[in-house]
C-alpha cells in the first residue's frame, strides 16, 4: 500500500481538480468561493504531503510556512469577494 | 533677317497681348511683317532654336517660298475685308483675336523646318479656327462649330501619332534630315488620314459645308485658302514622294482624289447656299491635287515636277477661292452689287481654267508631267474641271437668288480687296511661266459645260434644283451619323459629345 | 547597489501605509511615494548600467533557503515602465477624485498595486511571485470596485474569481515544482527542468493560470467589463501595467525557467489564441458603443499581439533575427503601456467633461477638448501601429519574423487586426471633426489633460524614434 | 554635421516645425500663421534650390537615423527625388498663398495649416526616402496627415470621404508594409541605387518576387488610383480646394506614382523587372485605369468630380511611361509627374475660385464664366488644353515622349491608340467646359456670389496661383528643350537609370 | 499504533475528506454548502496535524474553518432569501470541463508519483535544521516564515492589508446582532477572556513550539467577532480610528525592522542573529494585533459609520 504522503498528495490533487471543475460549473459566486477553497486546500495538501517524511523523521518546514501565507492569502481573498458580493447585493435594492 | 522672322510670327501675339486686338485694322497689320519675311527672306535660311519646344527650326525653303507669300496675301486680305466689313466692336473683337491667333498658328505651320513645330503650328492654327467658326455667343453651339471641332480633335490626333510614328522611324525631327524612306505603310496612312481631313478628301469632308457656311467671310476665306493649304503642305512634306516603294499607296491617294474630284462637284449641285456650293468645289479641287501627289507615289522619278505644279495649283486656288469668299460677302451685302457680280463672274472663270487665267497654267502645269501611259489621267481631269466650270455657273445662280432675298442695309464695298487679290494670283503665276497658247484643246471644257448650263436652264421649272428636297450640308458621312444615332448604336458617345451642341440639324447658318 | 532594488518595492509599501494611517493627506503622500519609487528605479538603472544585471538574497540566506530578487534589463524596461506610467497617472488622479472619501481609499490601493508590481517585476522566486501577484490581485479588484457602482462591483467579483482561480493553477505548478526540486529558487528550478513529465506538467498547469490572468482570448470575458467600469485612472493602471503583469510572467518561464520543456503544440496553441484574440478583441473594439468598453477591448486585441510575438520568438531559430524579436516584443509591451495609459486618460478627461463616454454622442466634446483628442489621436496611432509610434517598428519586426517562418496565417491576421485598429480609433476620431451644434470655443484644462497628452508623446515620438538602445540593451545586458 | 547630410533633414525639418508651431497657435493669431507659413514654404524652396544645385553637380546628400537594428530612416537625394522635392516645394508655396487667401473666414486654421504643413513634410520625406523602410514610414505618414485635410469640413459628407478615403489609403499602406517587410525578409535591408539591385538574386526567388511587386505595386497604386483601387479619390473632393489641389495634384496621388517609379527603376531595375515580365502587366493597368477615369469624367456634372476622375486617368501616365521598357519611355512617365502635377493644380485653383467666388460647382452652372472671371478661366483654359495634349502647354511633350518611347519599346501597337483614345476622351469631356465658359451668354445671376467682381474679379490670392502655374505648364511645354526644363531633367534620370 | 491502523485512520481520513469536499461543491442547499464545508475544514486541520504539521493544523482550525466560517454565515445572513436555487452550468458544459480537469488531475498525478518515486530526503530541510539556530527561535516554521522567508510574510501582511482596504471602501458595517439569549451570552462571558488567554499564550509559544502570530492573531479576532456576536454593546472595542492604526501597525513595524536592517546591512530584512529573537517577537506582537483586527473588520464588512465623520451620506 502506498505510504501517508503519496495518498495524501493523491487526495489533494483530486480535491484541487475537484475545486476547479466546480469553480467553473457553478454560477452562484458562494458557491464558486467555495470551490476555490476546496481547490486551495487540496494544492496545500499537495505541498504538505511532500513534506511529510514519513512518522519519525522532522518534516520540511518550509511547504508549513508556504501553507501557513497561503491560508491568510485565501481567508483574506474570500473576506474581500464576500465583501464585493455584499456591496454588489446592496447596490441592488437602490 | 533672324529678327524679321521672329517677328512674324510674335507680331499677332504682341498684338493680342496688348490688347491691341481690339482695333480694327490689327488683323491686316499683324500679316505686314509676314509679307516682308516672303518678300526679303532667301529660299533656305534656316535658325535653330533648341531652347524652344524640344529644339525647333524654323525657316523657310522651296516650298514655303511659294505658300508664305499666298497665306500672308490671304491672311492680310481677309483682314483688310474683316476691318472694312466688321460689324458691332462687342461680336468683331473675339473674332479678330481668334483671328490673330490662327495666324500664328498657320504662319509658325508654313515656317516650320521641324515635325514638332509643325505639329504645334498646326493645331494652334486648327483650334483657334473654332473661333473663327462659332463667333456669336449662342445658347447652344451651332452645329458647324462642334463638326469642326471634332473633325479637327480627330485630325489632329491621326496626325498627332502619324508624326510620332515618323518621326521615330525618320530617327529625327529637322526636315532637312527628315529621312522619310523608312516610314512604314501605317505611318503614311496615319499621315494620309490627318491631313485628309484638313483637305477634305470625300468622306473625311463633312465638316467643310458646315465650317465654309458659318461665320464670316473673312473665316471663311482663311479657312478655304490658308488653312486648306496647310494640309497640302504637311502632305508635301511628310508624304515619301521621292522615295520608291511607295505605289500602292499611290494607287489609293489617284483613286480616291479623282473619286473626290467628280464627288464634289456632283453634291455641289445640290446645294442651294452659296458658300456651301464653294466647300464642294474646294473639295473637288483638293481630291484632284490628292490624286497628282498619288501620281507623285506612283512614279517617284516625276515627283519633283509634280510637286512644283501642286504647289502653283495650290497658291492659284488658294488666292482664289479666297477671293471668290470675300466678293461674294461683298455682293451679298455690298453697296454697289453690279460690279462685284462681274468679279464673281471673273474668279469663277479663273476657278475653272478658263484661257488667259492663273487656272489655266496651273492646269495646263498639271498634265505636262503626265506621260503617255498615264494620259488617262489628263483626260480625266479635263472632266473635272469641265465639271468644275458647271459648279461654278450653279454658284453664280445661286448667289443671284440669294441677292433678292434679303436687302440688308448696304455696306462698305469690299470689292477693292477682291481684285488686289485677283491680281496678285495672276502676277505670280504669269512671272512665273509663259503665257499659255490659246488651243481648242484648253477651251472646250468651259464651252460643253456653258452648253449644258444652258440646257439645263431649259428644263421645266419642276426639276429645278429649287424646290428639290436639300441634302443636309454633310452629305453622305452626316447622314450616315444620324441614321446611326436613330439605330441607338452611338447615341450614347453621341449624346455626352453633343449634349449641349446640336440644335435640330436642319437650321444651317446664314447663306 | 542592491539596496535600491528593495527600496523600489518598500517605498510604495511605506508611502501606501502611510496613506492608509493618514488618508486625508492621501494625496500628498501618494505622489511623493510614486515619486520616490521613481527615483529608486533610476538610481537601479545607474547600479545596473554599472556592474550589470545581479540579484539580491533578501535577509542574507542563501537563494534555496531566502528569497532572492533580481534585476536584468528586460525587468527594468518593465520597472520604468511603471513607474512613468504610474507618475503620470497619478498626477492625473489627484485631480480626478471629485468625493474625497473616494480619493482617500484610492492612494494607499494604488500604492500597494505599484509595490506589487515592482515586487512582482524584481521576484526571482516562485512563491514570492505568487504571494506577489495575489497581492497584484486583491488591490487590483479593491480599486476596480472602488467606482461604487453595480456594475463596477459586480465586474470586481467576477476579476477576482478569475484571479483566483488564476492564482490557484499558478500555485499548483509551484507546489508540483518544489515537491520534485525541492526549491524554490527560478535559477535553481531553470537548472533542473527538462522535458520531464513534472516539468511539462507544472510548465501546463502555470501558463494556464497565468493565461487566465493576462486574458489572453478565450479567457479574456472578465477584462473588458473590469477595465471598463472601474475609475479613468484605475483602468489606465490596470490596461497598461496589471495585465503585463501575466505576459511578463509567461515570457519569464517560457524564456528562462522552463527553456526546453515547451512542446512546439503548446507554443502554436498559444500562437492560434493570440491570433483569435487579434481579430475577436479588435472586431468588439469596433462594436463597442461606449469608449471604455472600446479601450478595454482593445487591450484584449493588442495583447494577442504581444502573445502571437512571444510565440514567434519561441519557435524562431537562435541567431540575430530571434533577439531581434525579443526586442521589438519588449518594444511594443512598452508602448502599448503608455499609450493605452494615455487612452485611459484621455477618456476619463471626456467623461469628465460630457458626463458619459458614449462615442455616438460625441461631436461636441471632441472639438471643445483639442489637446484631448489629439492625445487619443497619438494613441491610436500607437495601437494601430503607425509609423511615429514604437509599435510600427515593433509590428515591422513581428511581420518580418512571421514571413521569415513562413507563418502567413499570422500575416494575414496581424494584417487584418491592424485594419480593423485602424477602423475602431478612427471611428472616435471621425467625431472630432463633426460640426457639431455646442460652441466651439475649446476648453483648456491644462492639469487634466497634460499627463494624458505627455504619456501619448513618449508612446509615439519617444519610442518611435529614440528606442534604438532597446535592442543593445537588451542583448548587453541579456 | 556637415551640409551633405544635414541638408535632406532640414529640408523635411522646415516645413515641420512651422507646421507643429502653427499647431498651438491661438485660432485668431492671423498674421503670425501666415508668416510662419510663408517663412516654412520659402526657406524650404532656397534649401532645394541649394539641394538641386548639390545633386546637378553629382555631390552626395544623405542623412541616417537609426531608429531600430536593422531598421533605418534613411533621406537620400538623387536626380528623381529631386525632382519630386522640387515639384512639391514649388506648388507647396503656391498653394500656401492660395489656401491662406481661401481660408479667410472658416473655422480650424490652425489645425487647417499644421496638418498642411504636415503633409508636405511628408511628401518631402517620402521623395527624399533612401530606403523602403522609410518610403513605407512618410507613406503612412502622409494618409495620417492628409485625412484631417479631407474631413476639415466636418459636413456629413467630408466626414464620410474622409473615411472612405483612410479605408483605401490605409489598406493600401498595410500592402505596401507586408511587400516591403517580405521583401527585406528575401533581401535584407534594402537602399534605393539607380539601376535596380535585386537582379543578381537567384533564380528560385523570383516567383517571391513577382508576388512582392504584386504587392507593392496594390499598395501603390491606391495612392496613384490605378482602376480598381482609385475609388477614393472622386470622395475625397468634399475636401477644400487648396487640399484636393495639393492632394490630387501633388501629394497623395503623385506619391503612389512615384513610389512606382521608385520600385520599377531603383528596388528591382528596369531590365530586370522586364525580365521578369513585370512591365506588361502594369502597363496595362495603367491604361486600362487611362481610358477608364476618362470614361467615368465624361459623365460627372460636378467640376471637382470630373478633374477627379481627370486625375485618375492622367496619373496613369506615369504608370504607364514606367511601363515601357526604355528611356523615351521614362522621361515622358517622369516629366509627366511634373506636367501634370503643375497643370492639375491649375484647374482645382481655378475650380477653387469658381466655387469660391460664384458658388458654381456644377460644370452647367459654368455658362459664360469666362467673361465674369477671365483670368481664371485663361489659367482653366492652358491647364485644359494641356491635360488633352494640345501643344504649346506641357502635357504635349510628355505624351510626345510617351508616343515615341513605346515605338522605342515595340509596344505601339497598343499603347498609342491608349494614347489617342485617352487624348480624345480628354477633348470630349475638357472641351465642353472651355466651350460653355468662353462662348456661351452668363447665366442671369450666379448660385452664390460671396465676392463682387471689383478691379478683379476676386481675391488677388486666389487669382494669382492658378495664372503662376498655369505659366508655369506654359514654359514647361513652350521651353521643354531648355536645360532647366522637367523634360531634360528627366532626361538625366532616364540617363542614370539606363547607365548602370 | 501500528502502520497497519494509521494506515485505516488514514483512508478513513481521505474517504471522510472527498465525501466531505463534494457535499460542500454540489449541497443541493447553499447553506448545507457551507456547514459542509465548515466541517471539512475541521477535518482537513486534522490531515495536518496528522501529517506532522501543527502550526498548519491550528491556522486551519482557526481561520481556515473558523473565520471563514463566520464569514460566509454573516455572508448567508446578508443574503435575501429565495434565491438559493442552484443555479449551475448546462450539462454539457460541466461534462467538458469535467473531461478536461480530470485530464489535467491525471497528468498532475502522474508526475506526482513520478516525483514520489525519485525523492531522496529533502536537503532544503536539512539546511533549515542546520541554520536553526541562527534564525533566533527553535520552532522551524516560525524561523522560516519570520527569518529566511521573512519578505514572503511581509507580503502576506500586505495581502490581508489590501483586503481589508478594500472590503472598507466597499459600503457600510454589518449592523450588530440583537442580544443573544441568557445561555448564550453567558457562554459568551466564559469564552472570550479564554480566547485572548490562548491567544497570548500562542504568541509567546511560537518561538519555539508550533504557534505564532496569526494563530493568534486568529483567536483575538474570533473573541471579538463573538463579542459582535453575543452584541454586547459595552465590550469596549478600541475606538475606529485606532483600529485603523492598529490594522496598519502589523505591516507598518515588519517594514520598519525591515528597511532599519536594509540601513544597518545594506540587505533588506537580515535579522542580526543575536537580536533575531527579540526583533521577531517584537514583529510577531504588532502582526497578531494587526492580524486580529483586520480579521474583525473584515467580519464586520465595511468602514464603520464613524470612518469620515464628516461624510453625512456614506456614498453607496
Amino acid at each position: 500500500m502506498p505510504d501517508a504522503a503519496t495518498l495524501y498528495g493523491l487526495l489533494g490533487i483530486v480535491l484541487a481538480g475537484l475545486g476547479a471543475h466546480a469553480a467553473i460549473v457553478q454560477r452562484d459566486s458562494i458557491r464558486r468561493l467555495l470551490a476555490i477553497n476546496v481547490m486551495g486546500v487540496g494544492v496545500f495538501l499537495v505541498l504538505i504531503a511532500t513534506a511529510y517524511f514519513g512518522p519519525n523523521q522532522d518534516p520540511d518546514p518550509i511547504p508549513h510556512a508556504l501553507v501557513l501565507t497561503g491560508i491568510v492569502v485565501a481567508v483574506a481573498a474570500t473576506a474581500l469577494a464576500l465583501a464585493l458580493l455584499r456591496a454588489f447585493e446592496r447596490s441592488d435594492d437602490e | 533677317m533672324n529678327l524679321l522672322l521672329t517677328l512674324t510670327l510674335t507680331a499677332p501675339l504682341l498684338l493680342i497681348l496688348s490688347g491691341l486686338y481690339r482695333k480694327r485694322w490689327s488683323a491686316p497689320i499683324a500679316a505686314v511683317p509676314a509679307l516682308l519675311t516672303a518678300a526679303l527672306i532667301p529660299a533656305d535660311h534656316v535658325i535653330a532654336l533648341d531652347w524652344f519646344l524640344l529644339g525647333a527650326q524654323l525657316g523657310t525653303d522651296e516650298l514655303s517660298a511659294w505658300m508664305l507669300p499666298a497665306s500672308a496675301l490671304l491672311w492680310a486680305g481677309a483682314g483688310l475685308h474683316h476691318a472694312w466689313r466688321s460689324g458691332s466692336p462687342a461680336q468683331a473683337a473675339p473674332f479678330r483675336l481668334f483671328f490673330l491667333l490662327a495666324m500664328t498658328g498657320n504662319l509658325l505651320l508654313v515656317l516650320a523646318q521641324d515635325v514638332m513645330t509643325f505639329y504645334v503650328g498646326y493645331s494652334i492654327m486648327g483650334l483657334s479656327a473654332y473661333g473663327l467658326v462659332h463667333d456669336r455667343p449662342s445658347s447652344s453651339a451651332p452645329p458647324a462649330a462642334s463638326t469642326y471641332l471634332r473633325w479637327t480633335i480627330a485630325g489632329e490626333l491621326l496626325l498627332f501619332s502619324g508624326l510620332v510614328s515618323l518621326a521615330y522611324q525618320a530617327g529625327s525631327t529637322g526636315f532637312s534630315t527628315l529621312a522619310i524612306g523608312q516610314a512604314d505603310t501605317i505611318t503614311v496612312l496615319l499621315l494620309l488620314a490627318g491631313l485628309g481631313i484638313k483637305i477634305g478628301l470625300p468622306g473625311l469632308h463633312a465638316w467643310m459645308p458646315w465650317t465654309y457656311a458659318a461665320g464670316q467671310a473673312a473665316g471663311s476665306a482663311v479657312f478655304s485658302g490658308a488653312m486648306v493649304n496647310a494640309g497640302l503642305i504637311g502632305l508635301l512634306r511628310f508624304l515619301p514622294l521621292q522615295q520608291p516603294g511607295h505605289a500602292e499607296v499611290g494607287q489609293l491617294l489617284l483613286a480616291w482624289g479623282l473619286l473626290g474630284a467628280f464627288y464634289g462637284v456632283l453634291f455641289g449641285l445640290l446645294q442651294r447656299t452659296p458658300r456651301a456650293i464653294l466647300a464642294y468645289s474646294s473639295v473637288s479641287q483638293m481630291s484632284s491635287m490628292a490624286a497628282m501627289l498619288g501620281f507623285a507615289l506612283i512614279e517617284p522619278e516625276l515627283a519633283p515636277a509634280i510637286i512644283a505644279a501642286i504647289t502653283v495649283y495650290a497658291v492659284h486656288h488658294g488666292l482664289s477661292k479666297g477671293a471668290l469668299f470675300l466678293a461674294q460677302d461683298d455682293y451679298r451685302a455690298g453697296a454697289r452689287p453690279r460690279l462685284s457680280f462681274a468679279i464673281l463672274v471673273l474668279l469663277s472663270l479663273m476657278l475653272a481654267g478658263a484661257p488667259y487665267t492663273s487656272g489655266a497654267i496651273a492646269k495646263t502645269l498639271i498634265k505636262t508631267p503626265l506621260t503617255d501611259e498615264y494620259a488617262w489621267i489628263g483626260s480625266v481631269l479635263l472632266f473635272a474641271s469641265t465639271a468644275t466650270t458647271l459648279l461654278m455657273l450653279r454658284f453664280l445662280f445661286a448667289v443671284r437668288a440669294s441677292r433678292r432675298q434679303q436687302t440688308p442695309a448696304p455696306l462698305a464695298s469690299g470689292a477693292g480687296v477682291a481684285i488686289v487679290l485677283l491680281v496678285c494670283a495672276h502676277l505670280a503665276a504669269y512671272t512665273m511661266y509663259p503665257l499659255p497658247t490659246l488651243s481648242l484643246h484648253a477651251i472646250w471644257p468651259v464651252i460643253l459645260a456653258l452648253l449644258l448650263g444652258f440646257a439645263f436652264m431649259r428644263l421645266p421649272a419642276a426639276t429645278r434644283a429649287q424646290n428639290q428636297p436639300e441634302p443636309p450640308m454633310g452629305d453622305l458621312p452626316t447622314l450616315m451619323a444620324r441614321w446611326l444615332i436613330r439605330r441607338r448604336w452611338i447615341v450614347w458617345l453621341h449624346s455626352t459629345l453633343a449634349a449641349e451642341h446640336e440644335t435640330e440639324p436642319g437650321k444651317h447658318h446664314e447663306g | 547597489m542592491n539596496e535600491s532594488m528593495s527600496l523600489t518595492i518598500i517605498l510604495p509599501l511605506l508611502g501606501a501605509l502611510l496613506a492608509a494611517a493618514w488618508p486625508r493627506r492621501g494625496v500628498f503622500i501618494g505622489i511623493t511615494a510614486v515619486l520616490l519609487s521613481g527615483l529608486a528605479v533610476g538610481w537601479l538603472w545607474f547600479s545596473l548600467l554599472a556592474d550589470g544585471p545581479s540579484h539580491q538574497a533578501l535577509g542574507g540566506w542563501d537563494p534555496g533557503l531566502g528569497i532572492r530578487l533580481q534585476v536584468d534589463a528586460l525587468s527594468i524596461l518593465m520597472l520604468s515602465m511603471t513607474a512613468l506610467v504610474a507618475l503620470a497617472v497619478s498626477v492625473y488622479a489627484s485631480h480626478y477624485f471629485t468625493r474625497r472619501s473616494q480619493a482617500e481609499r484610492f492612494w494607499p490601493l494604488w500604492l500597494l498595486m505599484i509595490a506589487a508590481l515592482n515586487g512582482l517585476f524584481l521576484a526571482g522566486d516562485l512563491f514570492n511571485l505568487y504571494v506577489t501577484l495575489e497581492l497584484l490581485s486583491l488591490s487590483a479588484v479593491a480599486l476596480t470596485a472602488l467606482g461604487g457602482k453595480r456594475a463596477g462591483i459586480a465586474a470586481a467579483l467576477r476579476y477576482l474569481m478569475i484571479g483566483l482561480l488564476g492564482s490557484m493553477g499558478y500555485l499548483a505548478g509551484v507546489a508540483l515544482l518544489y515537491s520534485a526540486f525541492g526549491t524554490l529558487d527560478m535559477q535553481q528550478v531553470a537548472a533542473q527542468t527538462g522535458d520531464d513529465p513534472v516539468s511539462q506538467a507544472a510548465l501546463i498547469v502555470m501558463t494556464a493560470g497565468l493565461l487566465l490572468k493576462s486574458a489572453l482570448f478565450p479567457l479574456h470575458f472578465w477584462l473588458p467589463p473590469a477595465h471598463s467600469n472601474a475609475p479613468a485612472p484605475v483602468s489606465a493602471g490596470l490596461s497598461a501595467l496589471v495585465v503585463k503583469a501575466g505576459f511578463y510572467l509567461v515570457l519569464r518561464l517560457w524564456t528562462e525557467v522552463f527553456p526546453d520543456t515547451l512542446s512546439t503544440q503548446g507554443v502554436t496553441l498559444v500562437a492560434v489564441l493570440g491570433g483569435g484574440a487579434i481579430l475577436w478583441g479588435s472586431w468588439q473594439a469596433l462594436q463597442a458603443e461606449r469608449l471604455k468598453l472600446l479601450a478595454a477591448y482593445s487591450t484584449v486585441a493588442q495583447l494577442g499581439y504581444l502573445f502571437v510575438a512571444l510565440a514567434l520568438f519561441m519557435s524562431a531559430p537562435p541567431g540575430v533575427a530571434r533577439e531581434l524579436l525579443f526586442g521589438a516584443l519588449v518594444l511594443m509591451a512598452l508602448t502599448h503601456a503608455f499609450a493605452k495609459s494615455s487612452l485611459f486618460l484621455a477618456i476619463g478627461v471626456i467623461q469628465h467633461r460630457a458626463g458619459h463616454d458614449r462615442i455616438a454622442e460625441l461631436d461636441g466634446t471632441a472639438q471643445r477638448l483639442p489637446a484631448t483628442t489629439f492625445a487619443i489621436a497619438l494613441a491610436g496611432v500607437a495601437l494601430i501601429g503607425l509609423p511615429p509610434s514604437g509599435a510600427f517598428l515593433g509590428k515591422w519586426r513581428l511581420l518580418y519574423s512571421a514571413i521569415s517562418l513562413d507563418q502567413w496565417l499570422l500575416v494575414v491576421v496581424i494584417g487584418i487586426g491592424s485594419l480593423l485598429a485602424a477602423a475602431y480609433v478612427f471611428r472616435v476620431l471621425g467625431h472630432a471633426f463633426g460640426r457639431s451644434a455646442l460652441s466651439v470655443q475649446a476648453i483648456h484644462s491644462v492639469h487634466e489633460e497634460w499627463p494624458a497628452l505627455l504619456l501619448a508623446l513618449t508612446a509615439t515620438l519617444l519610442l518611435g524614434f529614440g528606442s534604438a538602445w532597446i535592442w543593445p540593451f537588451l542583448e548587453h545586458m541579456a | 554635421m556637415t551640409l551633405s547630410n544635414s541638408l535632406p533633414a532640414l529640408i523635411v525639418a522646415s516645413s515641420l516645425l512651422p507646421g507643429l508651431i502653427i499647431f498651438f497657435l491661438r485660432e485668431g493669431s492671423h498674421r503670425l500663421r501666415s508668416v510662419l507659413n510663408m517663412f516654412g514654404a520659402i526657406l524650404k524652396l532656397v534649401l532645394v534650390a541649394a539641394l538641386t544645385w548639390g545633386v546637378f553637380q553629382d555631390d552626395f546628400f544623405e542623412t541616417r537615423w537609426q531608429l531600430a537594428p536593422g531598421l533605418e530612416l534613411v533621406l537620400h537625394a538623387d536626380a528623381l527625388s529631386v525632382l519630386f522635392v522640387n515639384l512639391s516645394t514649388l506648388l507647396w508655396l503656391v498653394t500656401t498663398v492660395y489656401a491662406i487667401g481661401y481660408l479667410e473666414h472658416s473655422p480650424h486654421r490652425s489645425r487647417f495649416f499644421g496638418f498642411f504643413s504636415l503633409c508636405v513634410s511628408a511628401t518631402v520625406g517620402l521623395a527624399l526616402a533612401g530606403n523602403m523602410f522609410t518610403f513605407v514610414l512618410f507613406y503612412e505618414l502622409l494618409t495620417l496627415s492628409t485625412y484631417p485635410l479631407v474631413a476639415h469640413k466636418g459636413t456629413p459628407e467630408a466626414v464620410r470621404g474622409a473615411r472612405i478615403y483612410l479605408a483605401y489609403t490605409l489598406s493600401g499602406g498595410l500592402v505596401l508594409m507586408l511587400g516591403a517587410i517580405w521583401l527585406q525578409a528575401l533581401v535584407g535591408p534594402l537602399e534605393f541605387v539607380e539601376g535596380g539591385l535585386l537582379s543578381q538574386l537567384p533564380d528560385e526567388l523570383h516567383g517571391q518576387l513577382t508576388w512582392i511587386f504584386l504587392l507593392l505595386i496594390i499598395g501603390l497604386g491606391v495612392k496613384a488610383a490605378l482602376v480598381p483601387l482609385h475609388g477614393w479619390l472622386p470622395q475625397a473632393m468634399v475636401a477644400p480646394a487648396p487640399v484636393s489641389a495639393l492632394l490630387h495634384a501633388v501629394a497623395v496621388v503623385k506619391a503612389g506614382a512615384f513610389g512606382i517609379v521608385r520600385v520599377v527603376y531603383d528596388v528591382y531595375g528596369i531590365e530586370f523587372a522586364s525580365d521578369l515580365g513585370l512591365l506588361m502587366p502594369l502597363g496595362i493597368a495603367a491604361a486600362v485605369t487611362i481610358v477608364y477615369g476618362s470614361i467615368r469624367a465624361l459623365s460627372q456634372d460636378n467640376l471637382k468630380k470630373r478633374l477627379a476622375y481627370s486625375t485618375v486617368s492622367q496619373v496613369s501616365y506615369i504608370a504607364l511611361g514606367t511601363a515601357i521598357f526604355g528611356p523615351l519611355g521614362t522621361i515622358g512617365g517622369v516629366a509627366h509627374l511634373v506636367h501634370q502635377g503643375v497643370m492639375k493644380i491649375t484647374l482645382f485653383f481655378a475650380a477653387g475660385n469658381y466655387a469660391e467666388t460664384l458658388g458654381v460647382h456644377q460644370v452647367s452652372e459654368m455658362n459664360g464664366i469666362g467673361r465674369r472671371m477671365p483670368l481664371t478661366t485663361l489659367a482653366f483654359t492652358v491647364g485644359a488644353l494641356g491635360m488633352i495634349g494640345i501643344p504649346p502647354v506641357a502635357g504635349f511633350v510628355s505624351k510626345w515622349y510617351l508616343g515615341s518611347g513605346a515605338l522605342e519599346a515595340g509596344v505601339a501597337h497598343w499603347v498609342l491608340p491608349v494614347l489617342i483614345a485617352s487624348s480624345a476622351l480628354n477633348a470630349a469631356y475638357f472641351l465642353p467646359i472651355l466651350q460653355r465658359a468662353w462662348f456661351r451668354p452668363a447665366a442671369s445671376s450666379w448660385p452664390q456670389e460671396n465676392i463682387p467682381a471689383r478691379r478683379f474679379e476676386t481675391h488677388a490670392s486666389l487669382f494669382l496661383p492658378p495664372l503662376v502655374t498655369a505659366a508655369l505648364a506654359l514654359l514647361f511645354g513652350l521651353f521643354a528643350g531648355a536645360y532647366w526644363s522637367p523634360v531634360e531633367w528627366a532626361g538625366l534620370i532616364a540617363e542614370r537609370e539606363y547607365l548602370r | 499504533m501500528k502502520a497497519g491502523a494509521l494506515l485505516y485512520l488514514d483512508l478513513i481520513m481521505v474517504i471522510l475528506m472527498l465525501v466531505l469536499a463534494i457535499g460542500a461543491l454540489h449541497a443541493r442547499s447553499l447553506r448545507h454548502a457551507v456547514i459542509l464545508f465548515i466541517v471539512f475544514g475541521l477535518v482537513v486541520a486534522l490531515a495536518w496535524a496528522r501529517l506532522r504539521a501543527p502550526d498548519i493544523a491550528l491556522a486551519e482550525a482557526a481561520i481556515g474553518s473558523g473565520l471563514a466560517g463566520a464569514l460566509l454565515l454573516a455572508a448567508l445572513r446578508d443574503r435575501r432569501p429565495g434565491d438559493d436555487a442552484t443555479r449551475r452550468a448546462p450539462v454539457w458544459q460541466s461534462v467538458a470541463v469535467g473531461g478536461l480537469v480530470t485530464a489535467l488531475v491525471v497528468l498532475l498525478a502522474w508526475a506526482f508519483l513520478e516525483v514520489q518515486g525519485g525523492r531522496a530526503n529533502e536537503p532544503l530541510a536539512n539546511i533549515v535544521q542546520a541554520t536553526l539556530h541562527e534564525s533566533g527561535v527553535s520552532n522551524p516554521v516560525t524561523a522560516v516564515l519570520l527569518n529566511f522567508r521573512a519578505y514572503d510574510t511581509l507580503l502576506e501582511l500586505t495581502v490581508l492589508l489590501a483586503a481589508l482596504l478594500g472590503v472598507m471602501s466597499l459600503g457600510p458595517q454589518r449592523s450588530p446582532m440583537r442580544a443573544a439569549e441568557p445561555m448564550a451570552a453567558g457562554l459568551i462571558g466564559w469564552l472570550i477572556p479564554l480566547l485572548i488567554l490562548a491567544g497570548g499564550y500562542l504568541l509567546w509559544v511560537g518561538a519555539h513550539a508550533p504557534g505564532g502570530a496569526f494563530q493568534a492573531g486568529a483567536l483575538l479576532a474570533a473573541a471579538a467577532v463573538l463579542a459582535h456576536l453575543g452584541g454586547r454593546r459595552e465590550f469596549q472595542l478600541p475606538g475606529h480610528t485606532r483600529l485603523r492604526l492598529l490594522a496598519v501597525a502589523g505591516c507598518a513595524v515588519f517594514t520598519l525592522v525591515g528597511v532599519s536592517t536594509l540601513l544597518g546591512s545594506g540587505v533588506l530584512l537580515q535579522l542580526p542573529s543575536d537580536w533575531a529573537g527579540g526583533l521577531i517577537l517584537l514583529i510577531e506582537l504588532f502582526a497578531t494585533a494587526s492580524i486580529a483586527t483586520a480579521l474583525f473588520l473584515v467580519y464586520l464588512g465595511g468602514h464603520p459609520p464613524s470612518w469620515n465623520s464628516r461624510e453625512v451620506h456614506p456614498d453607496a
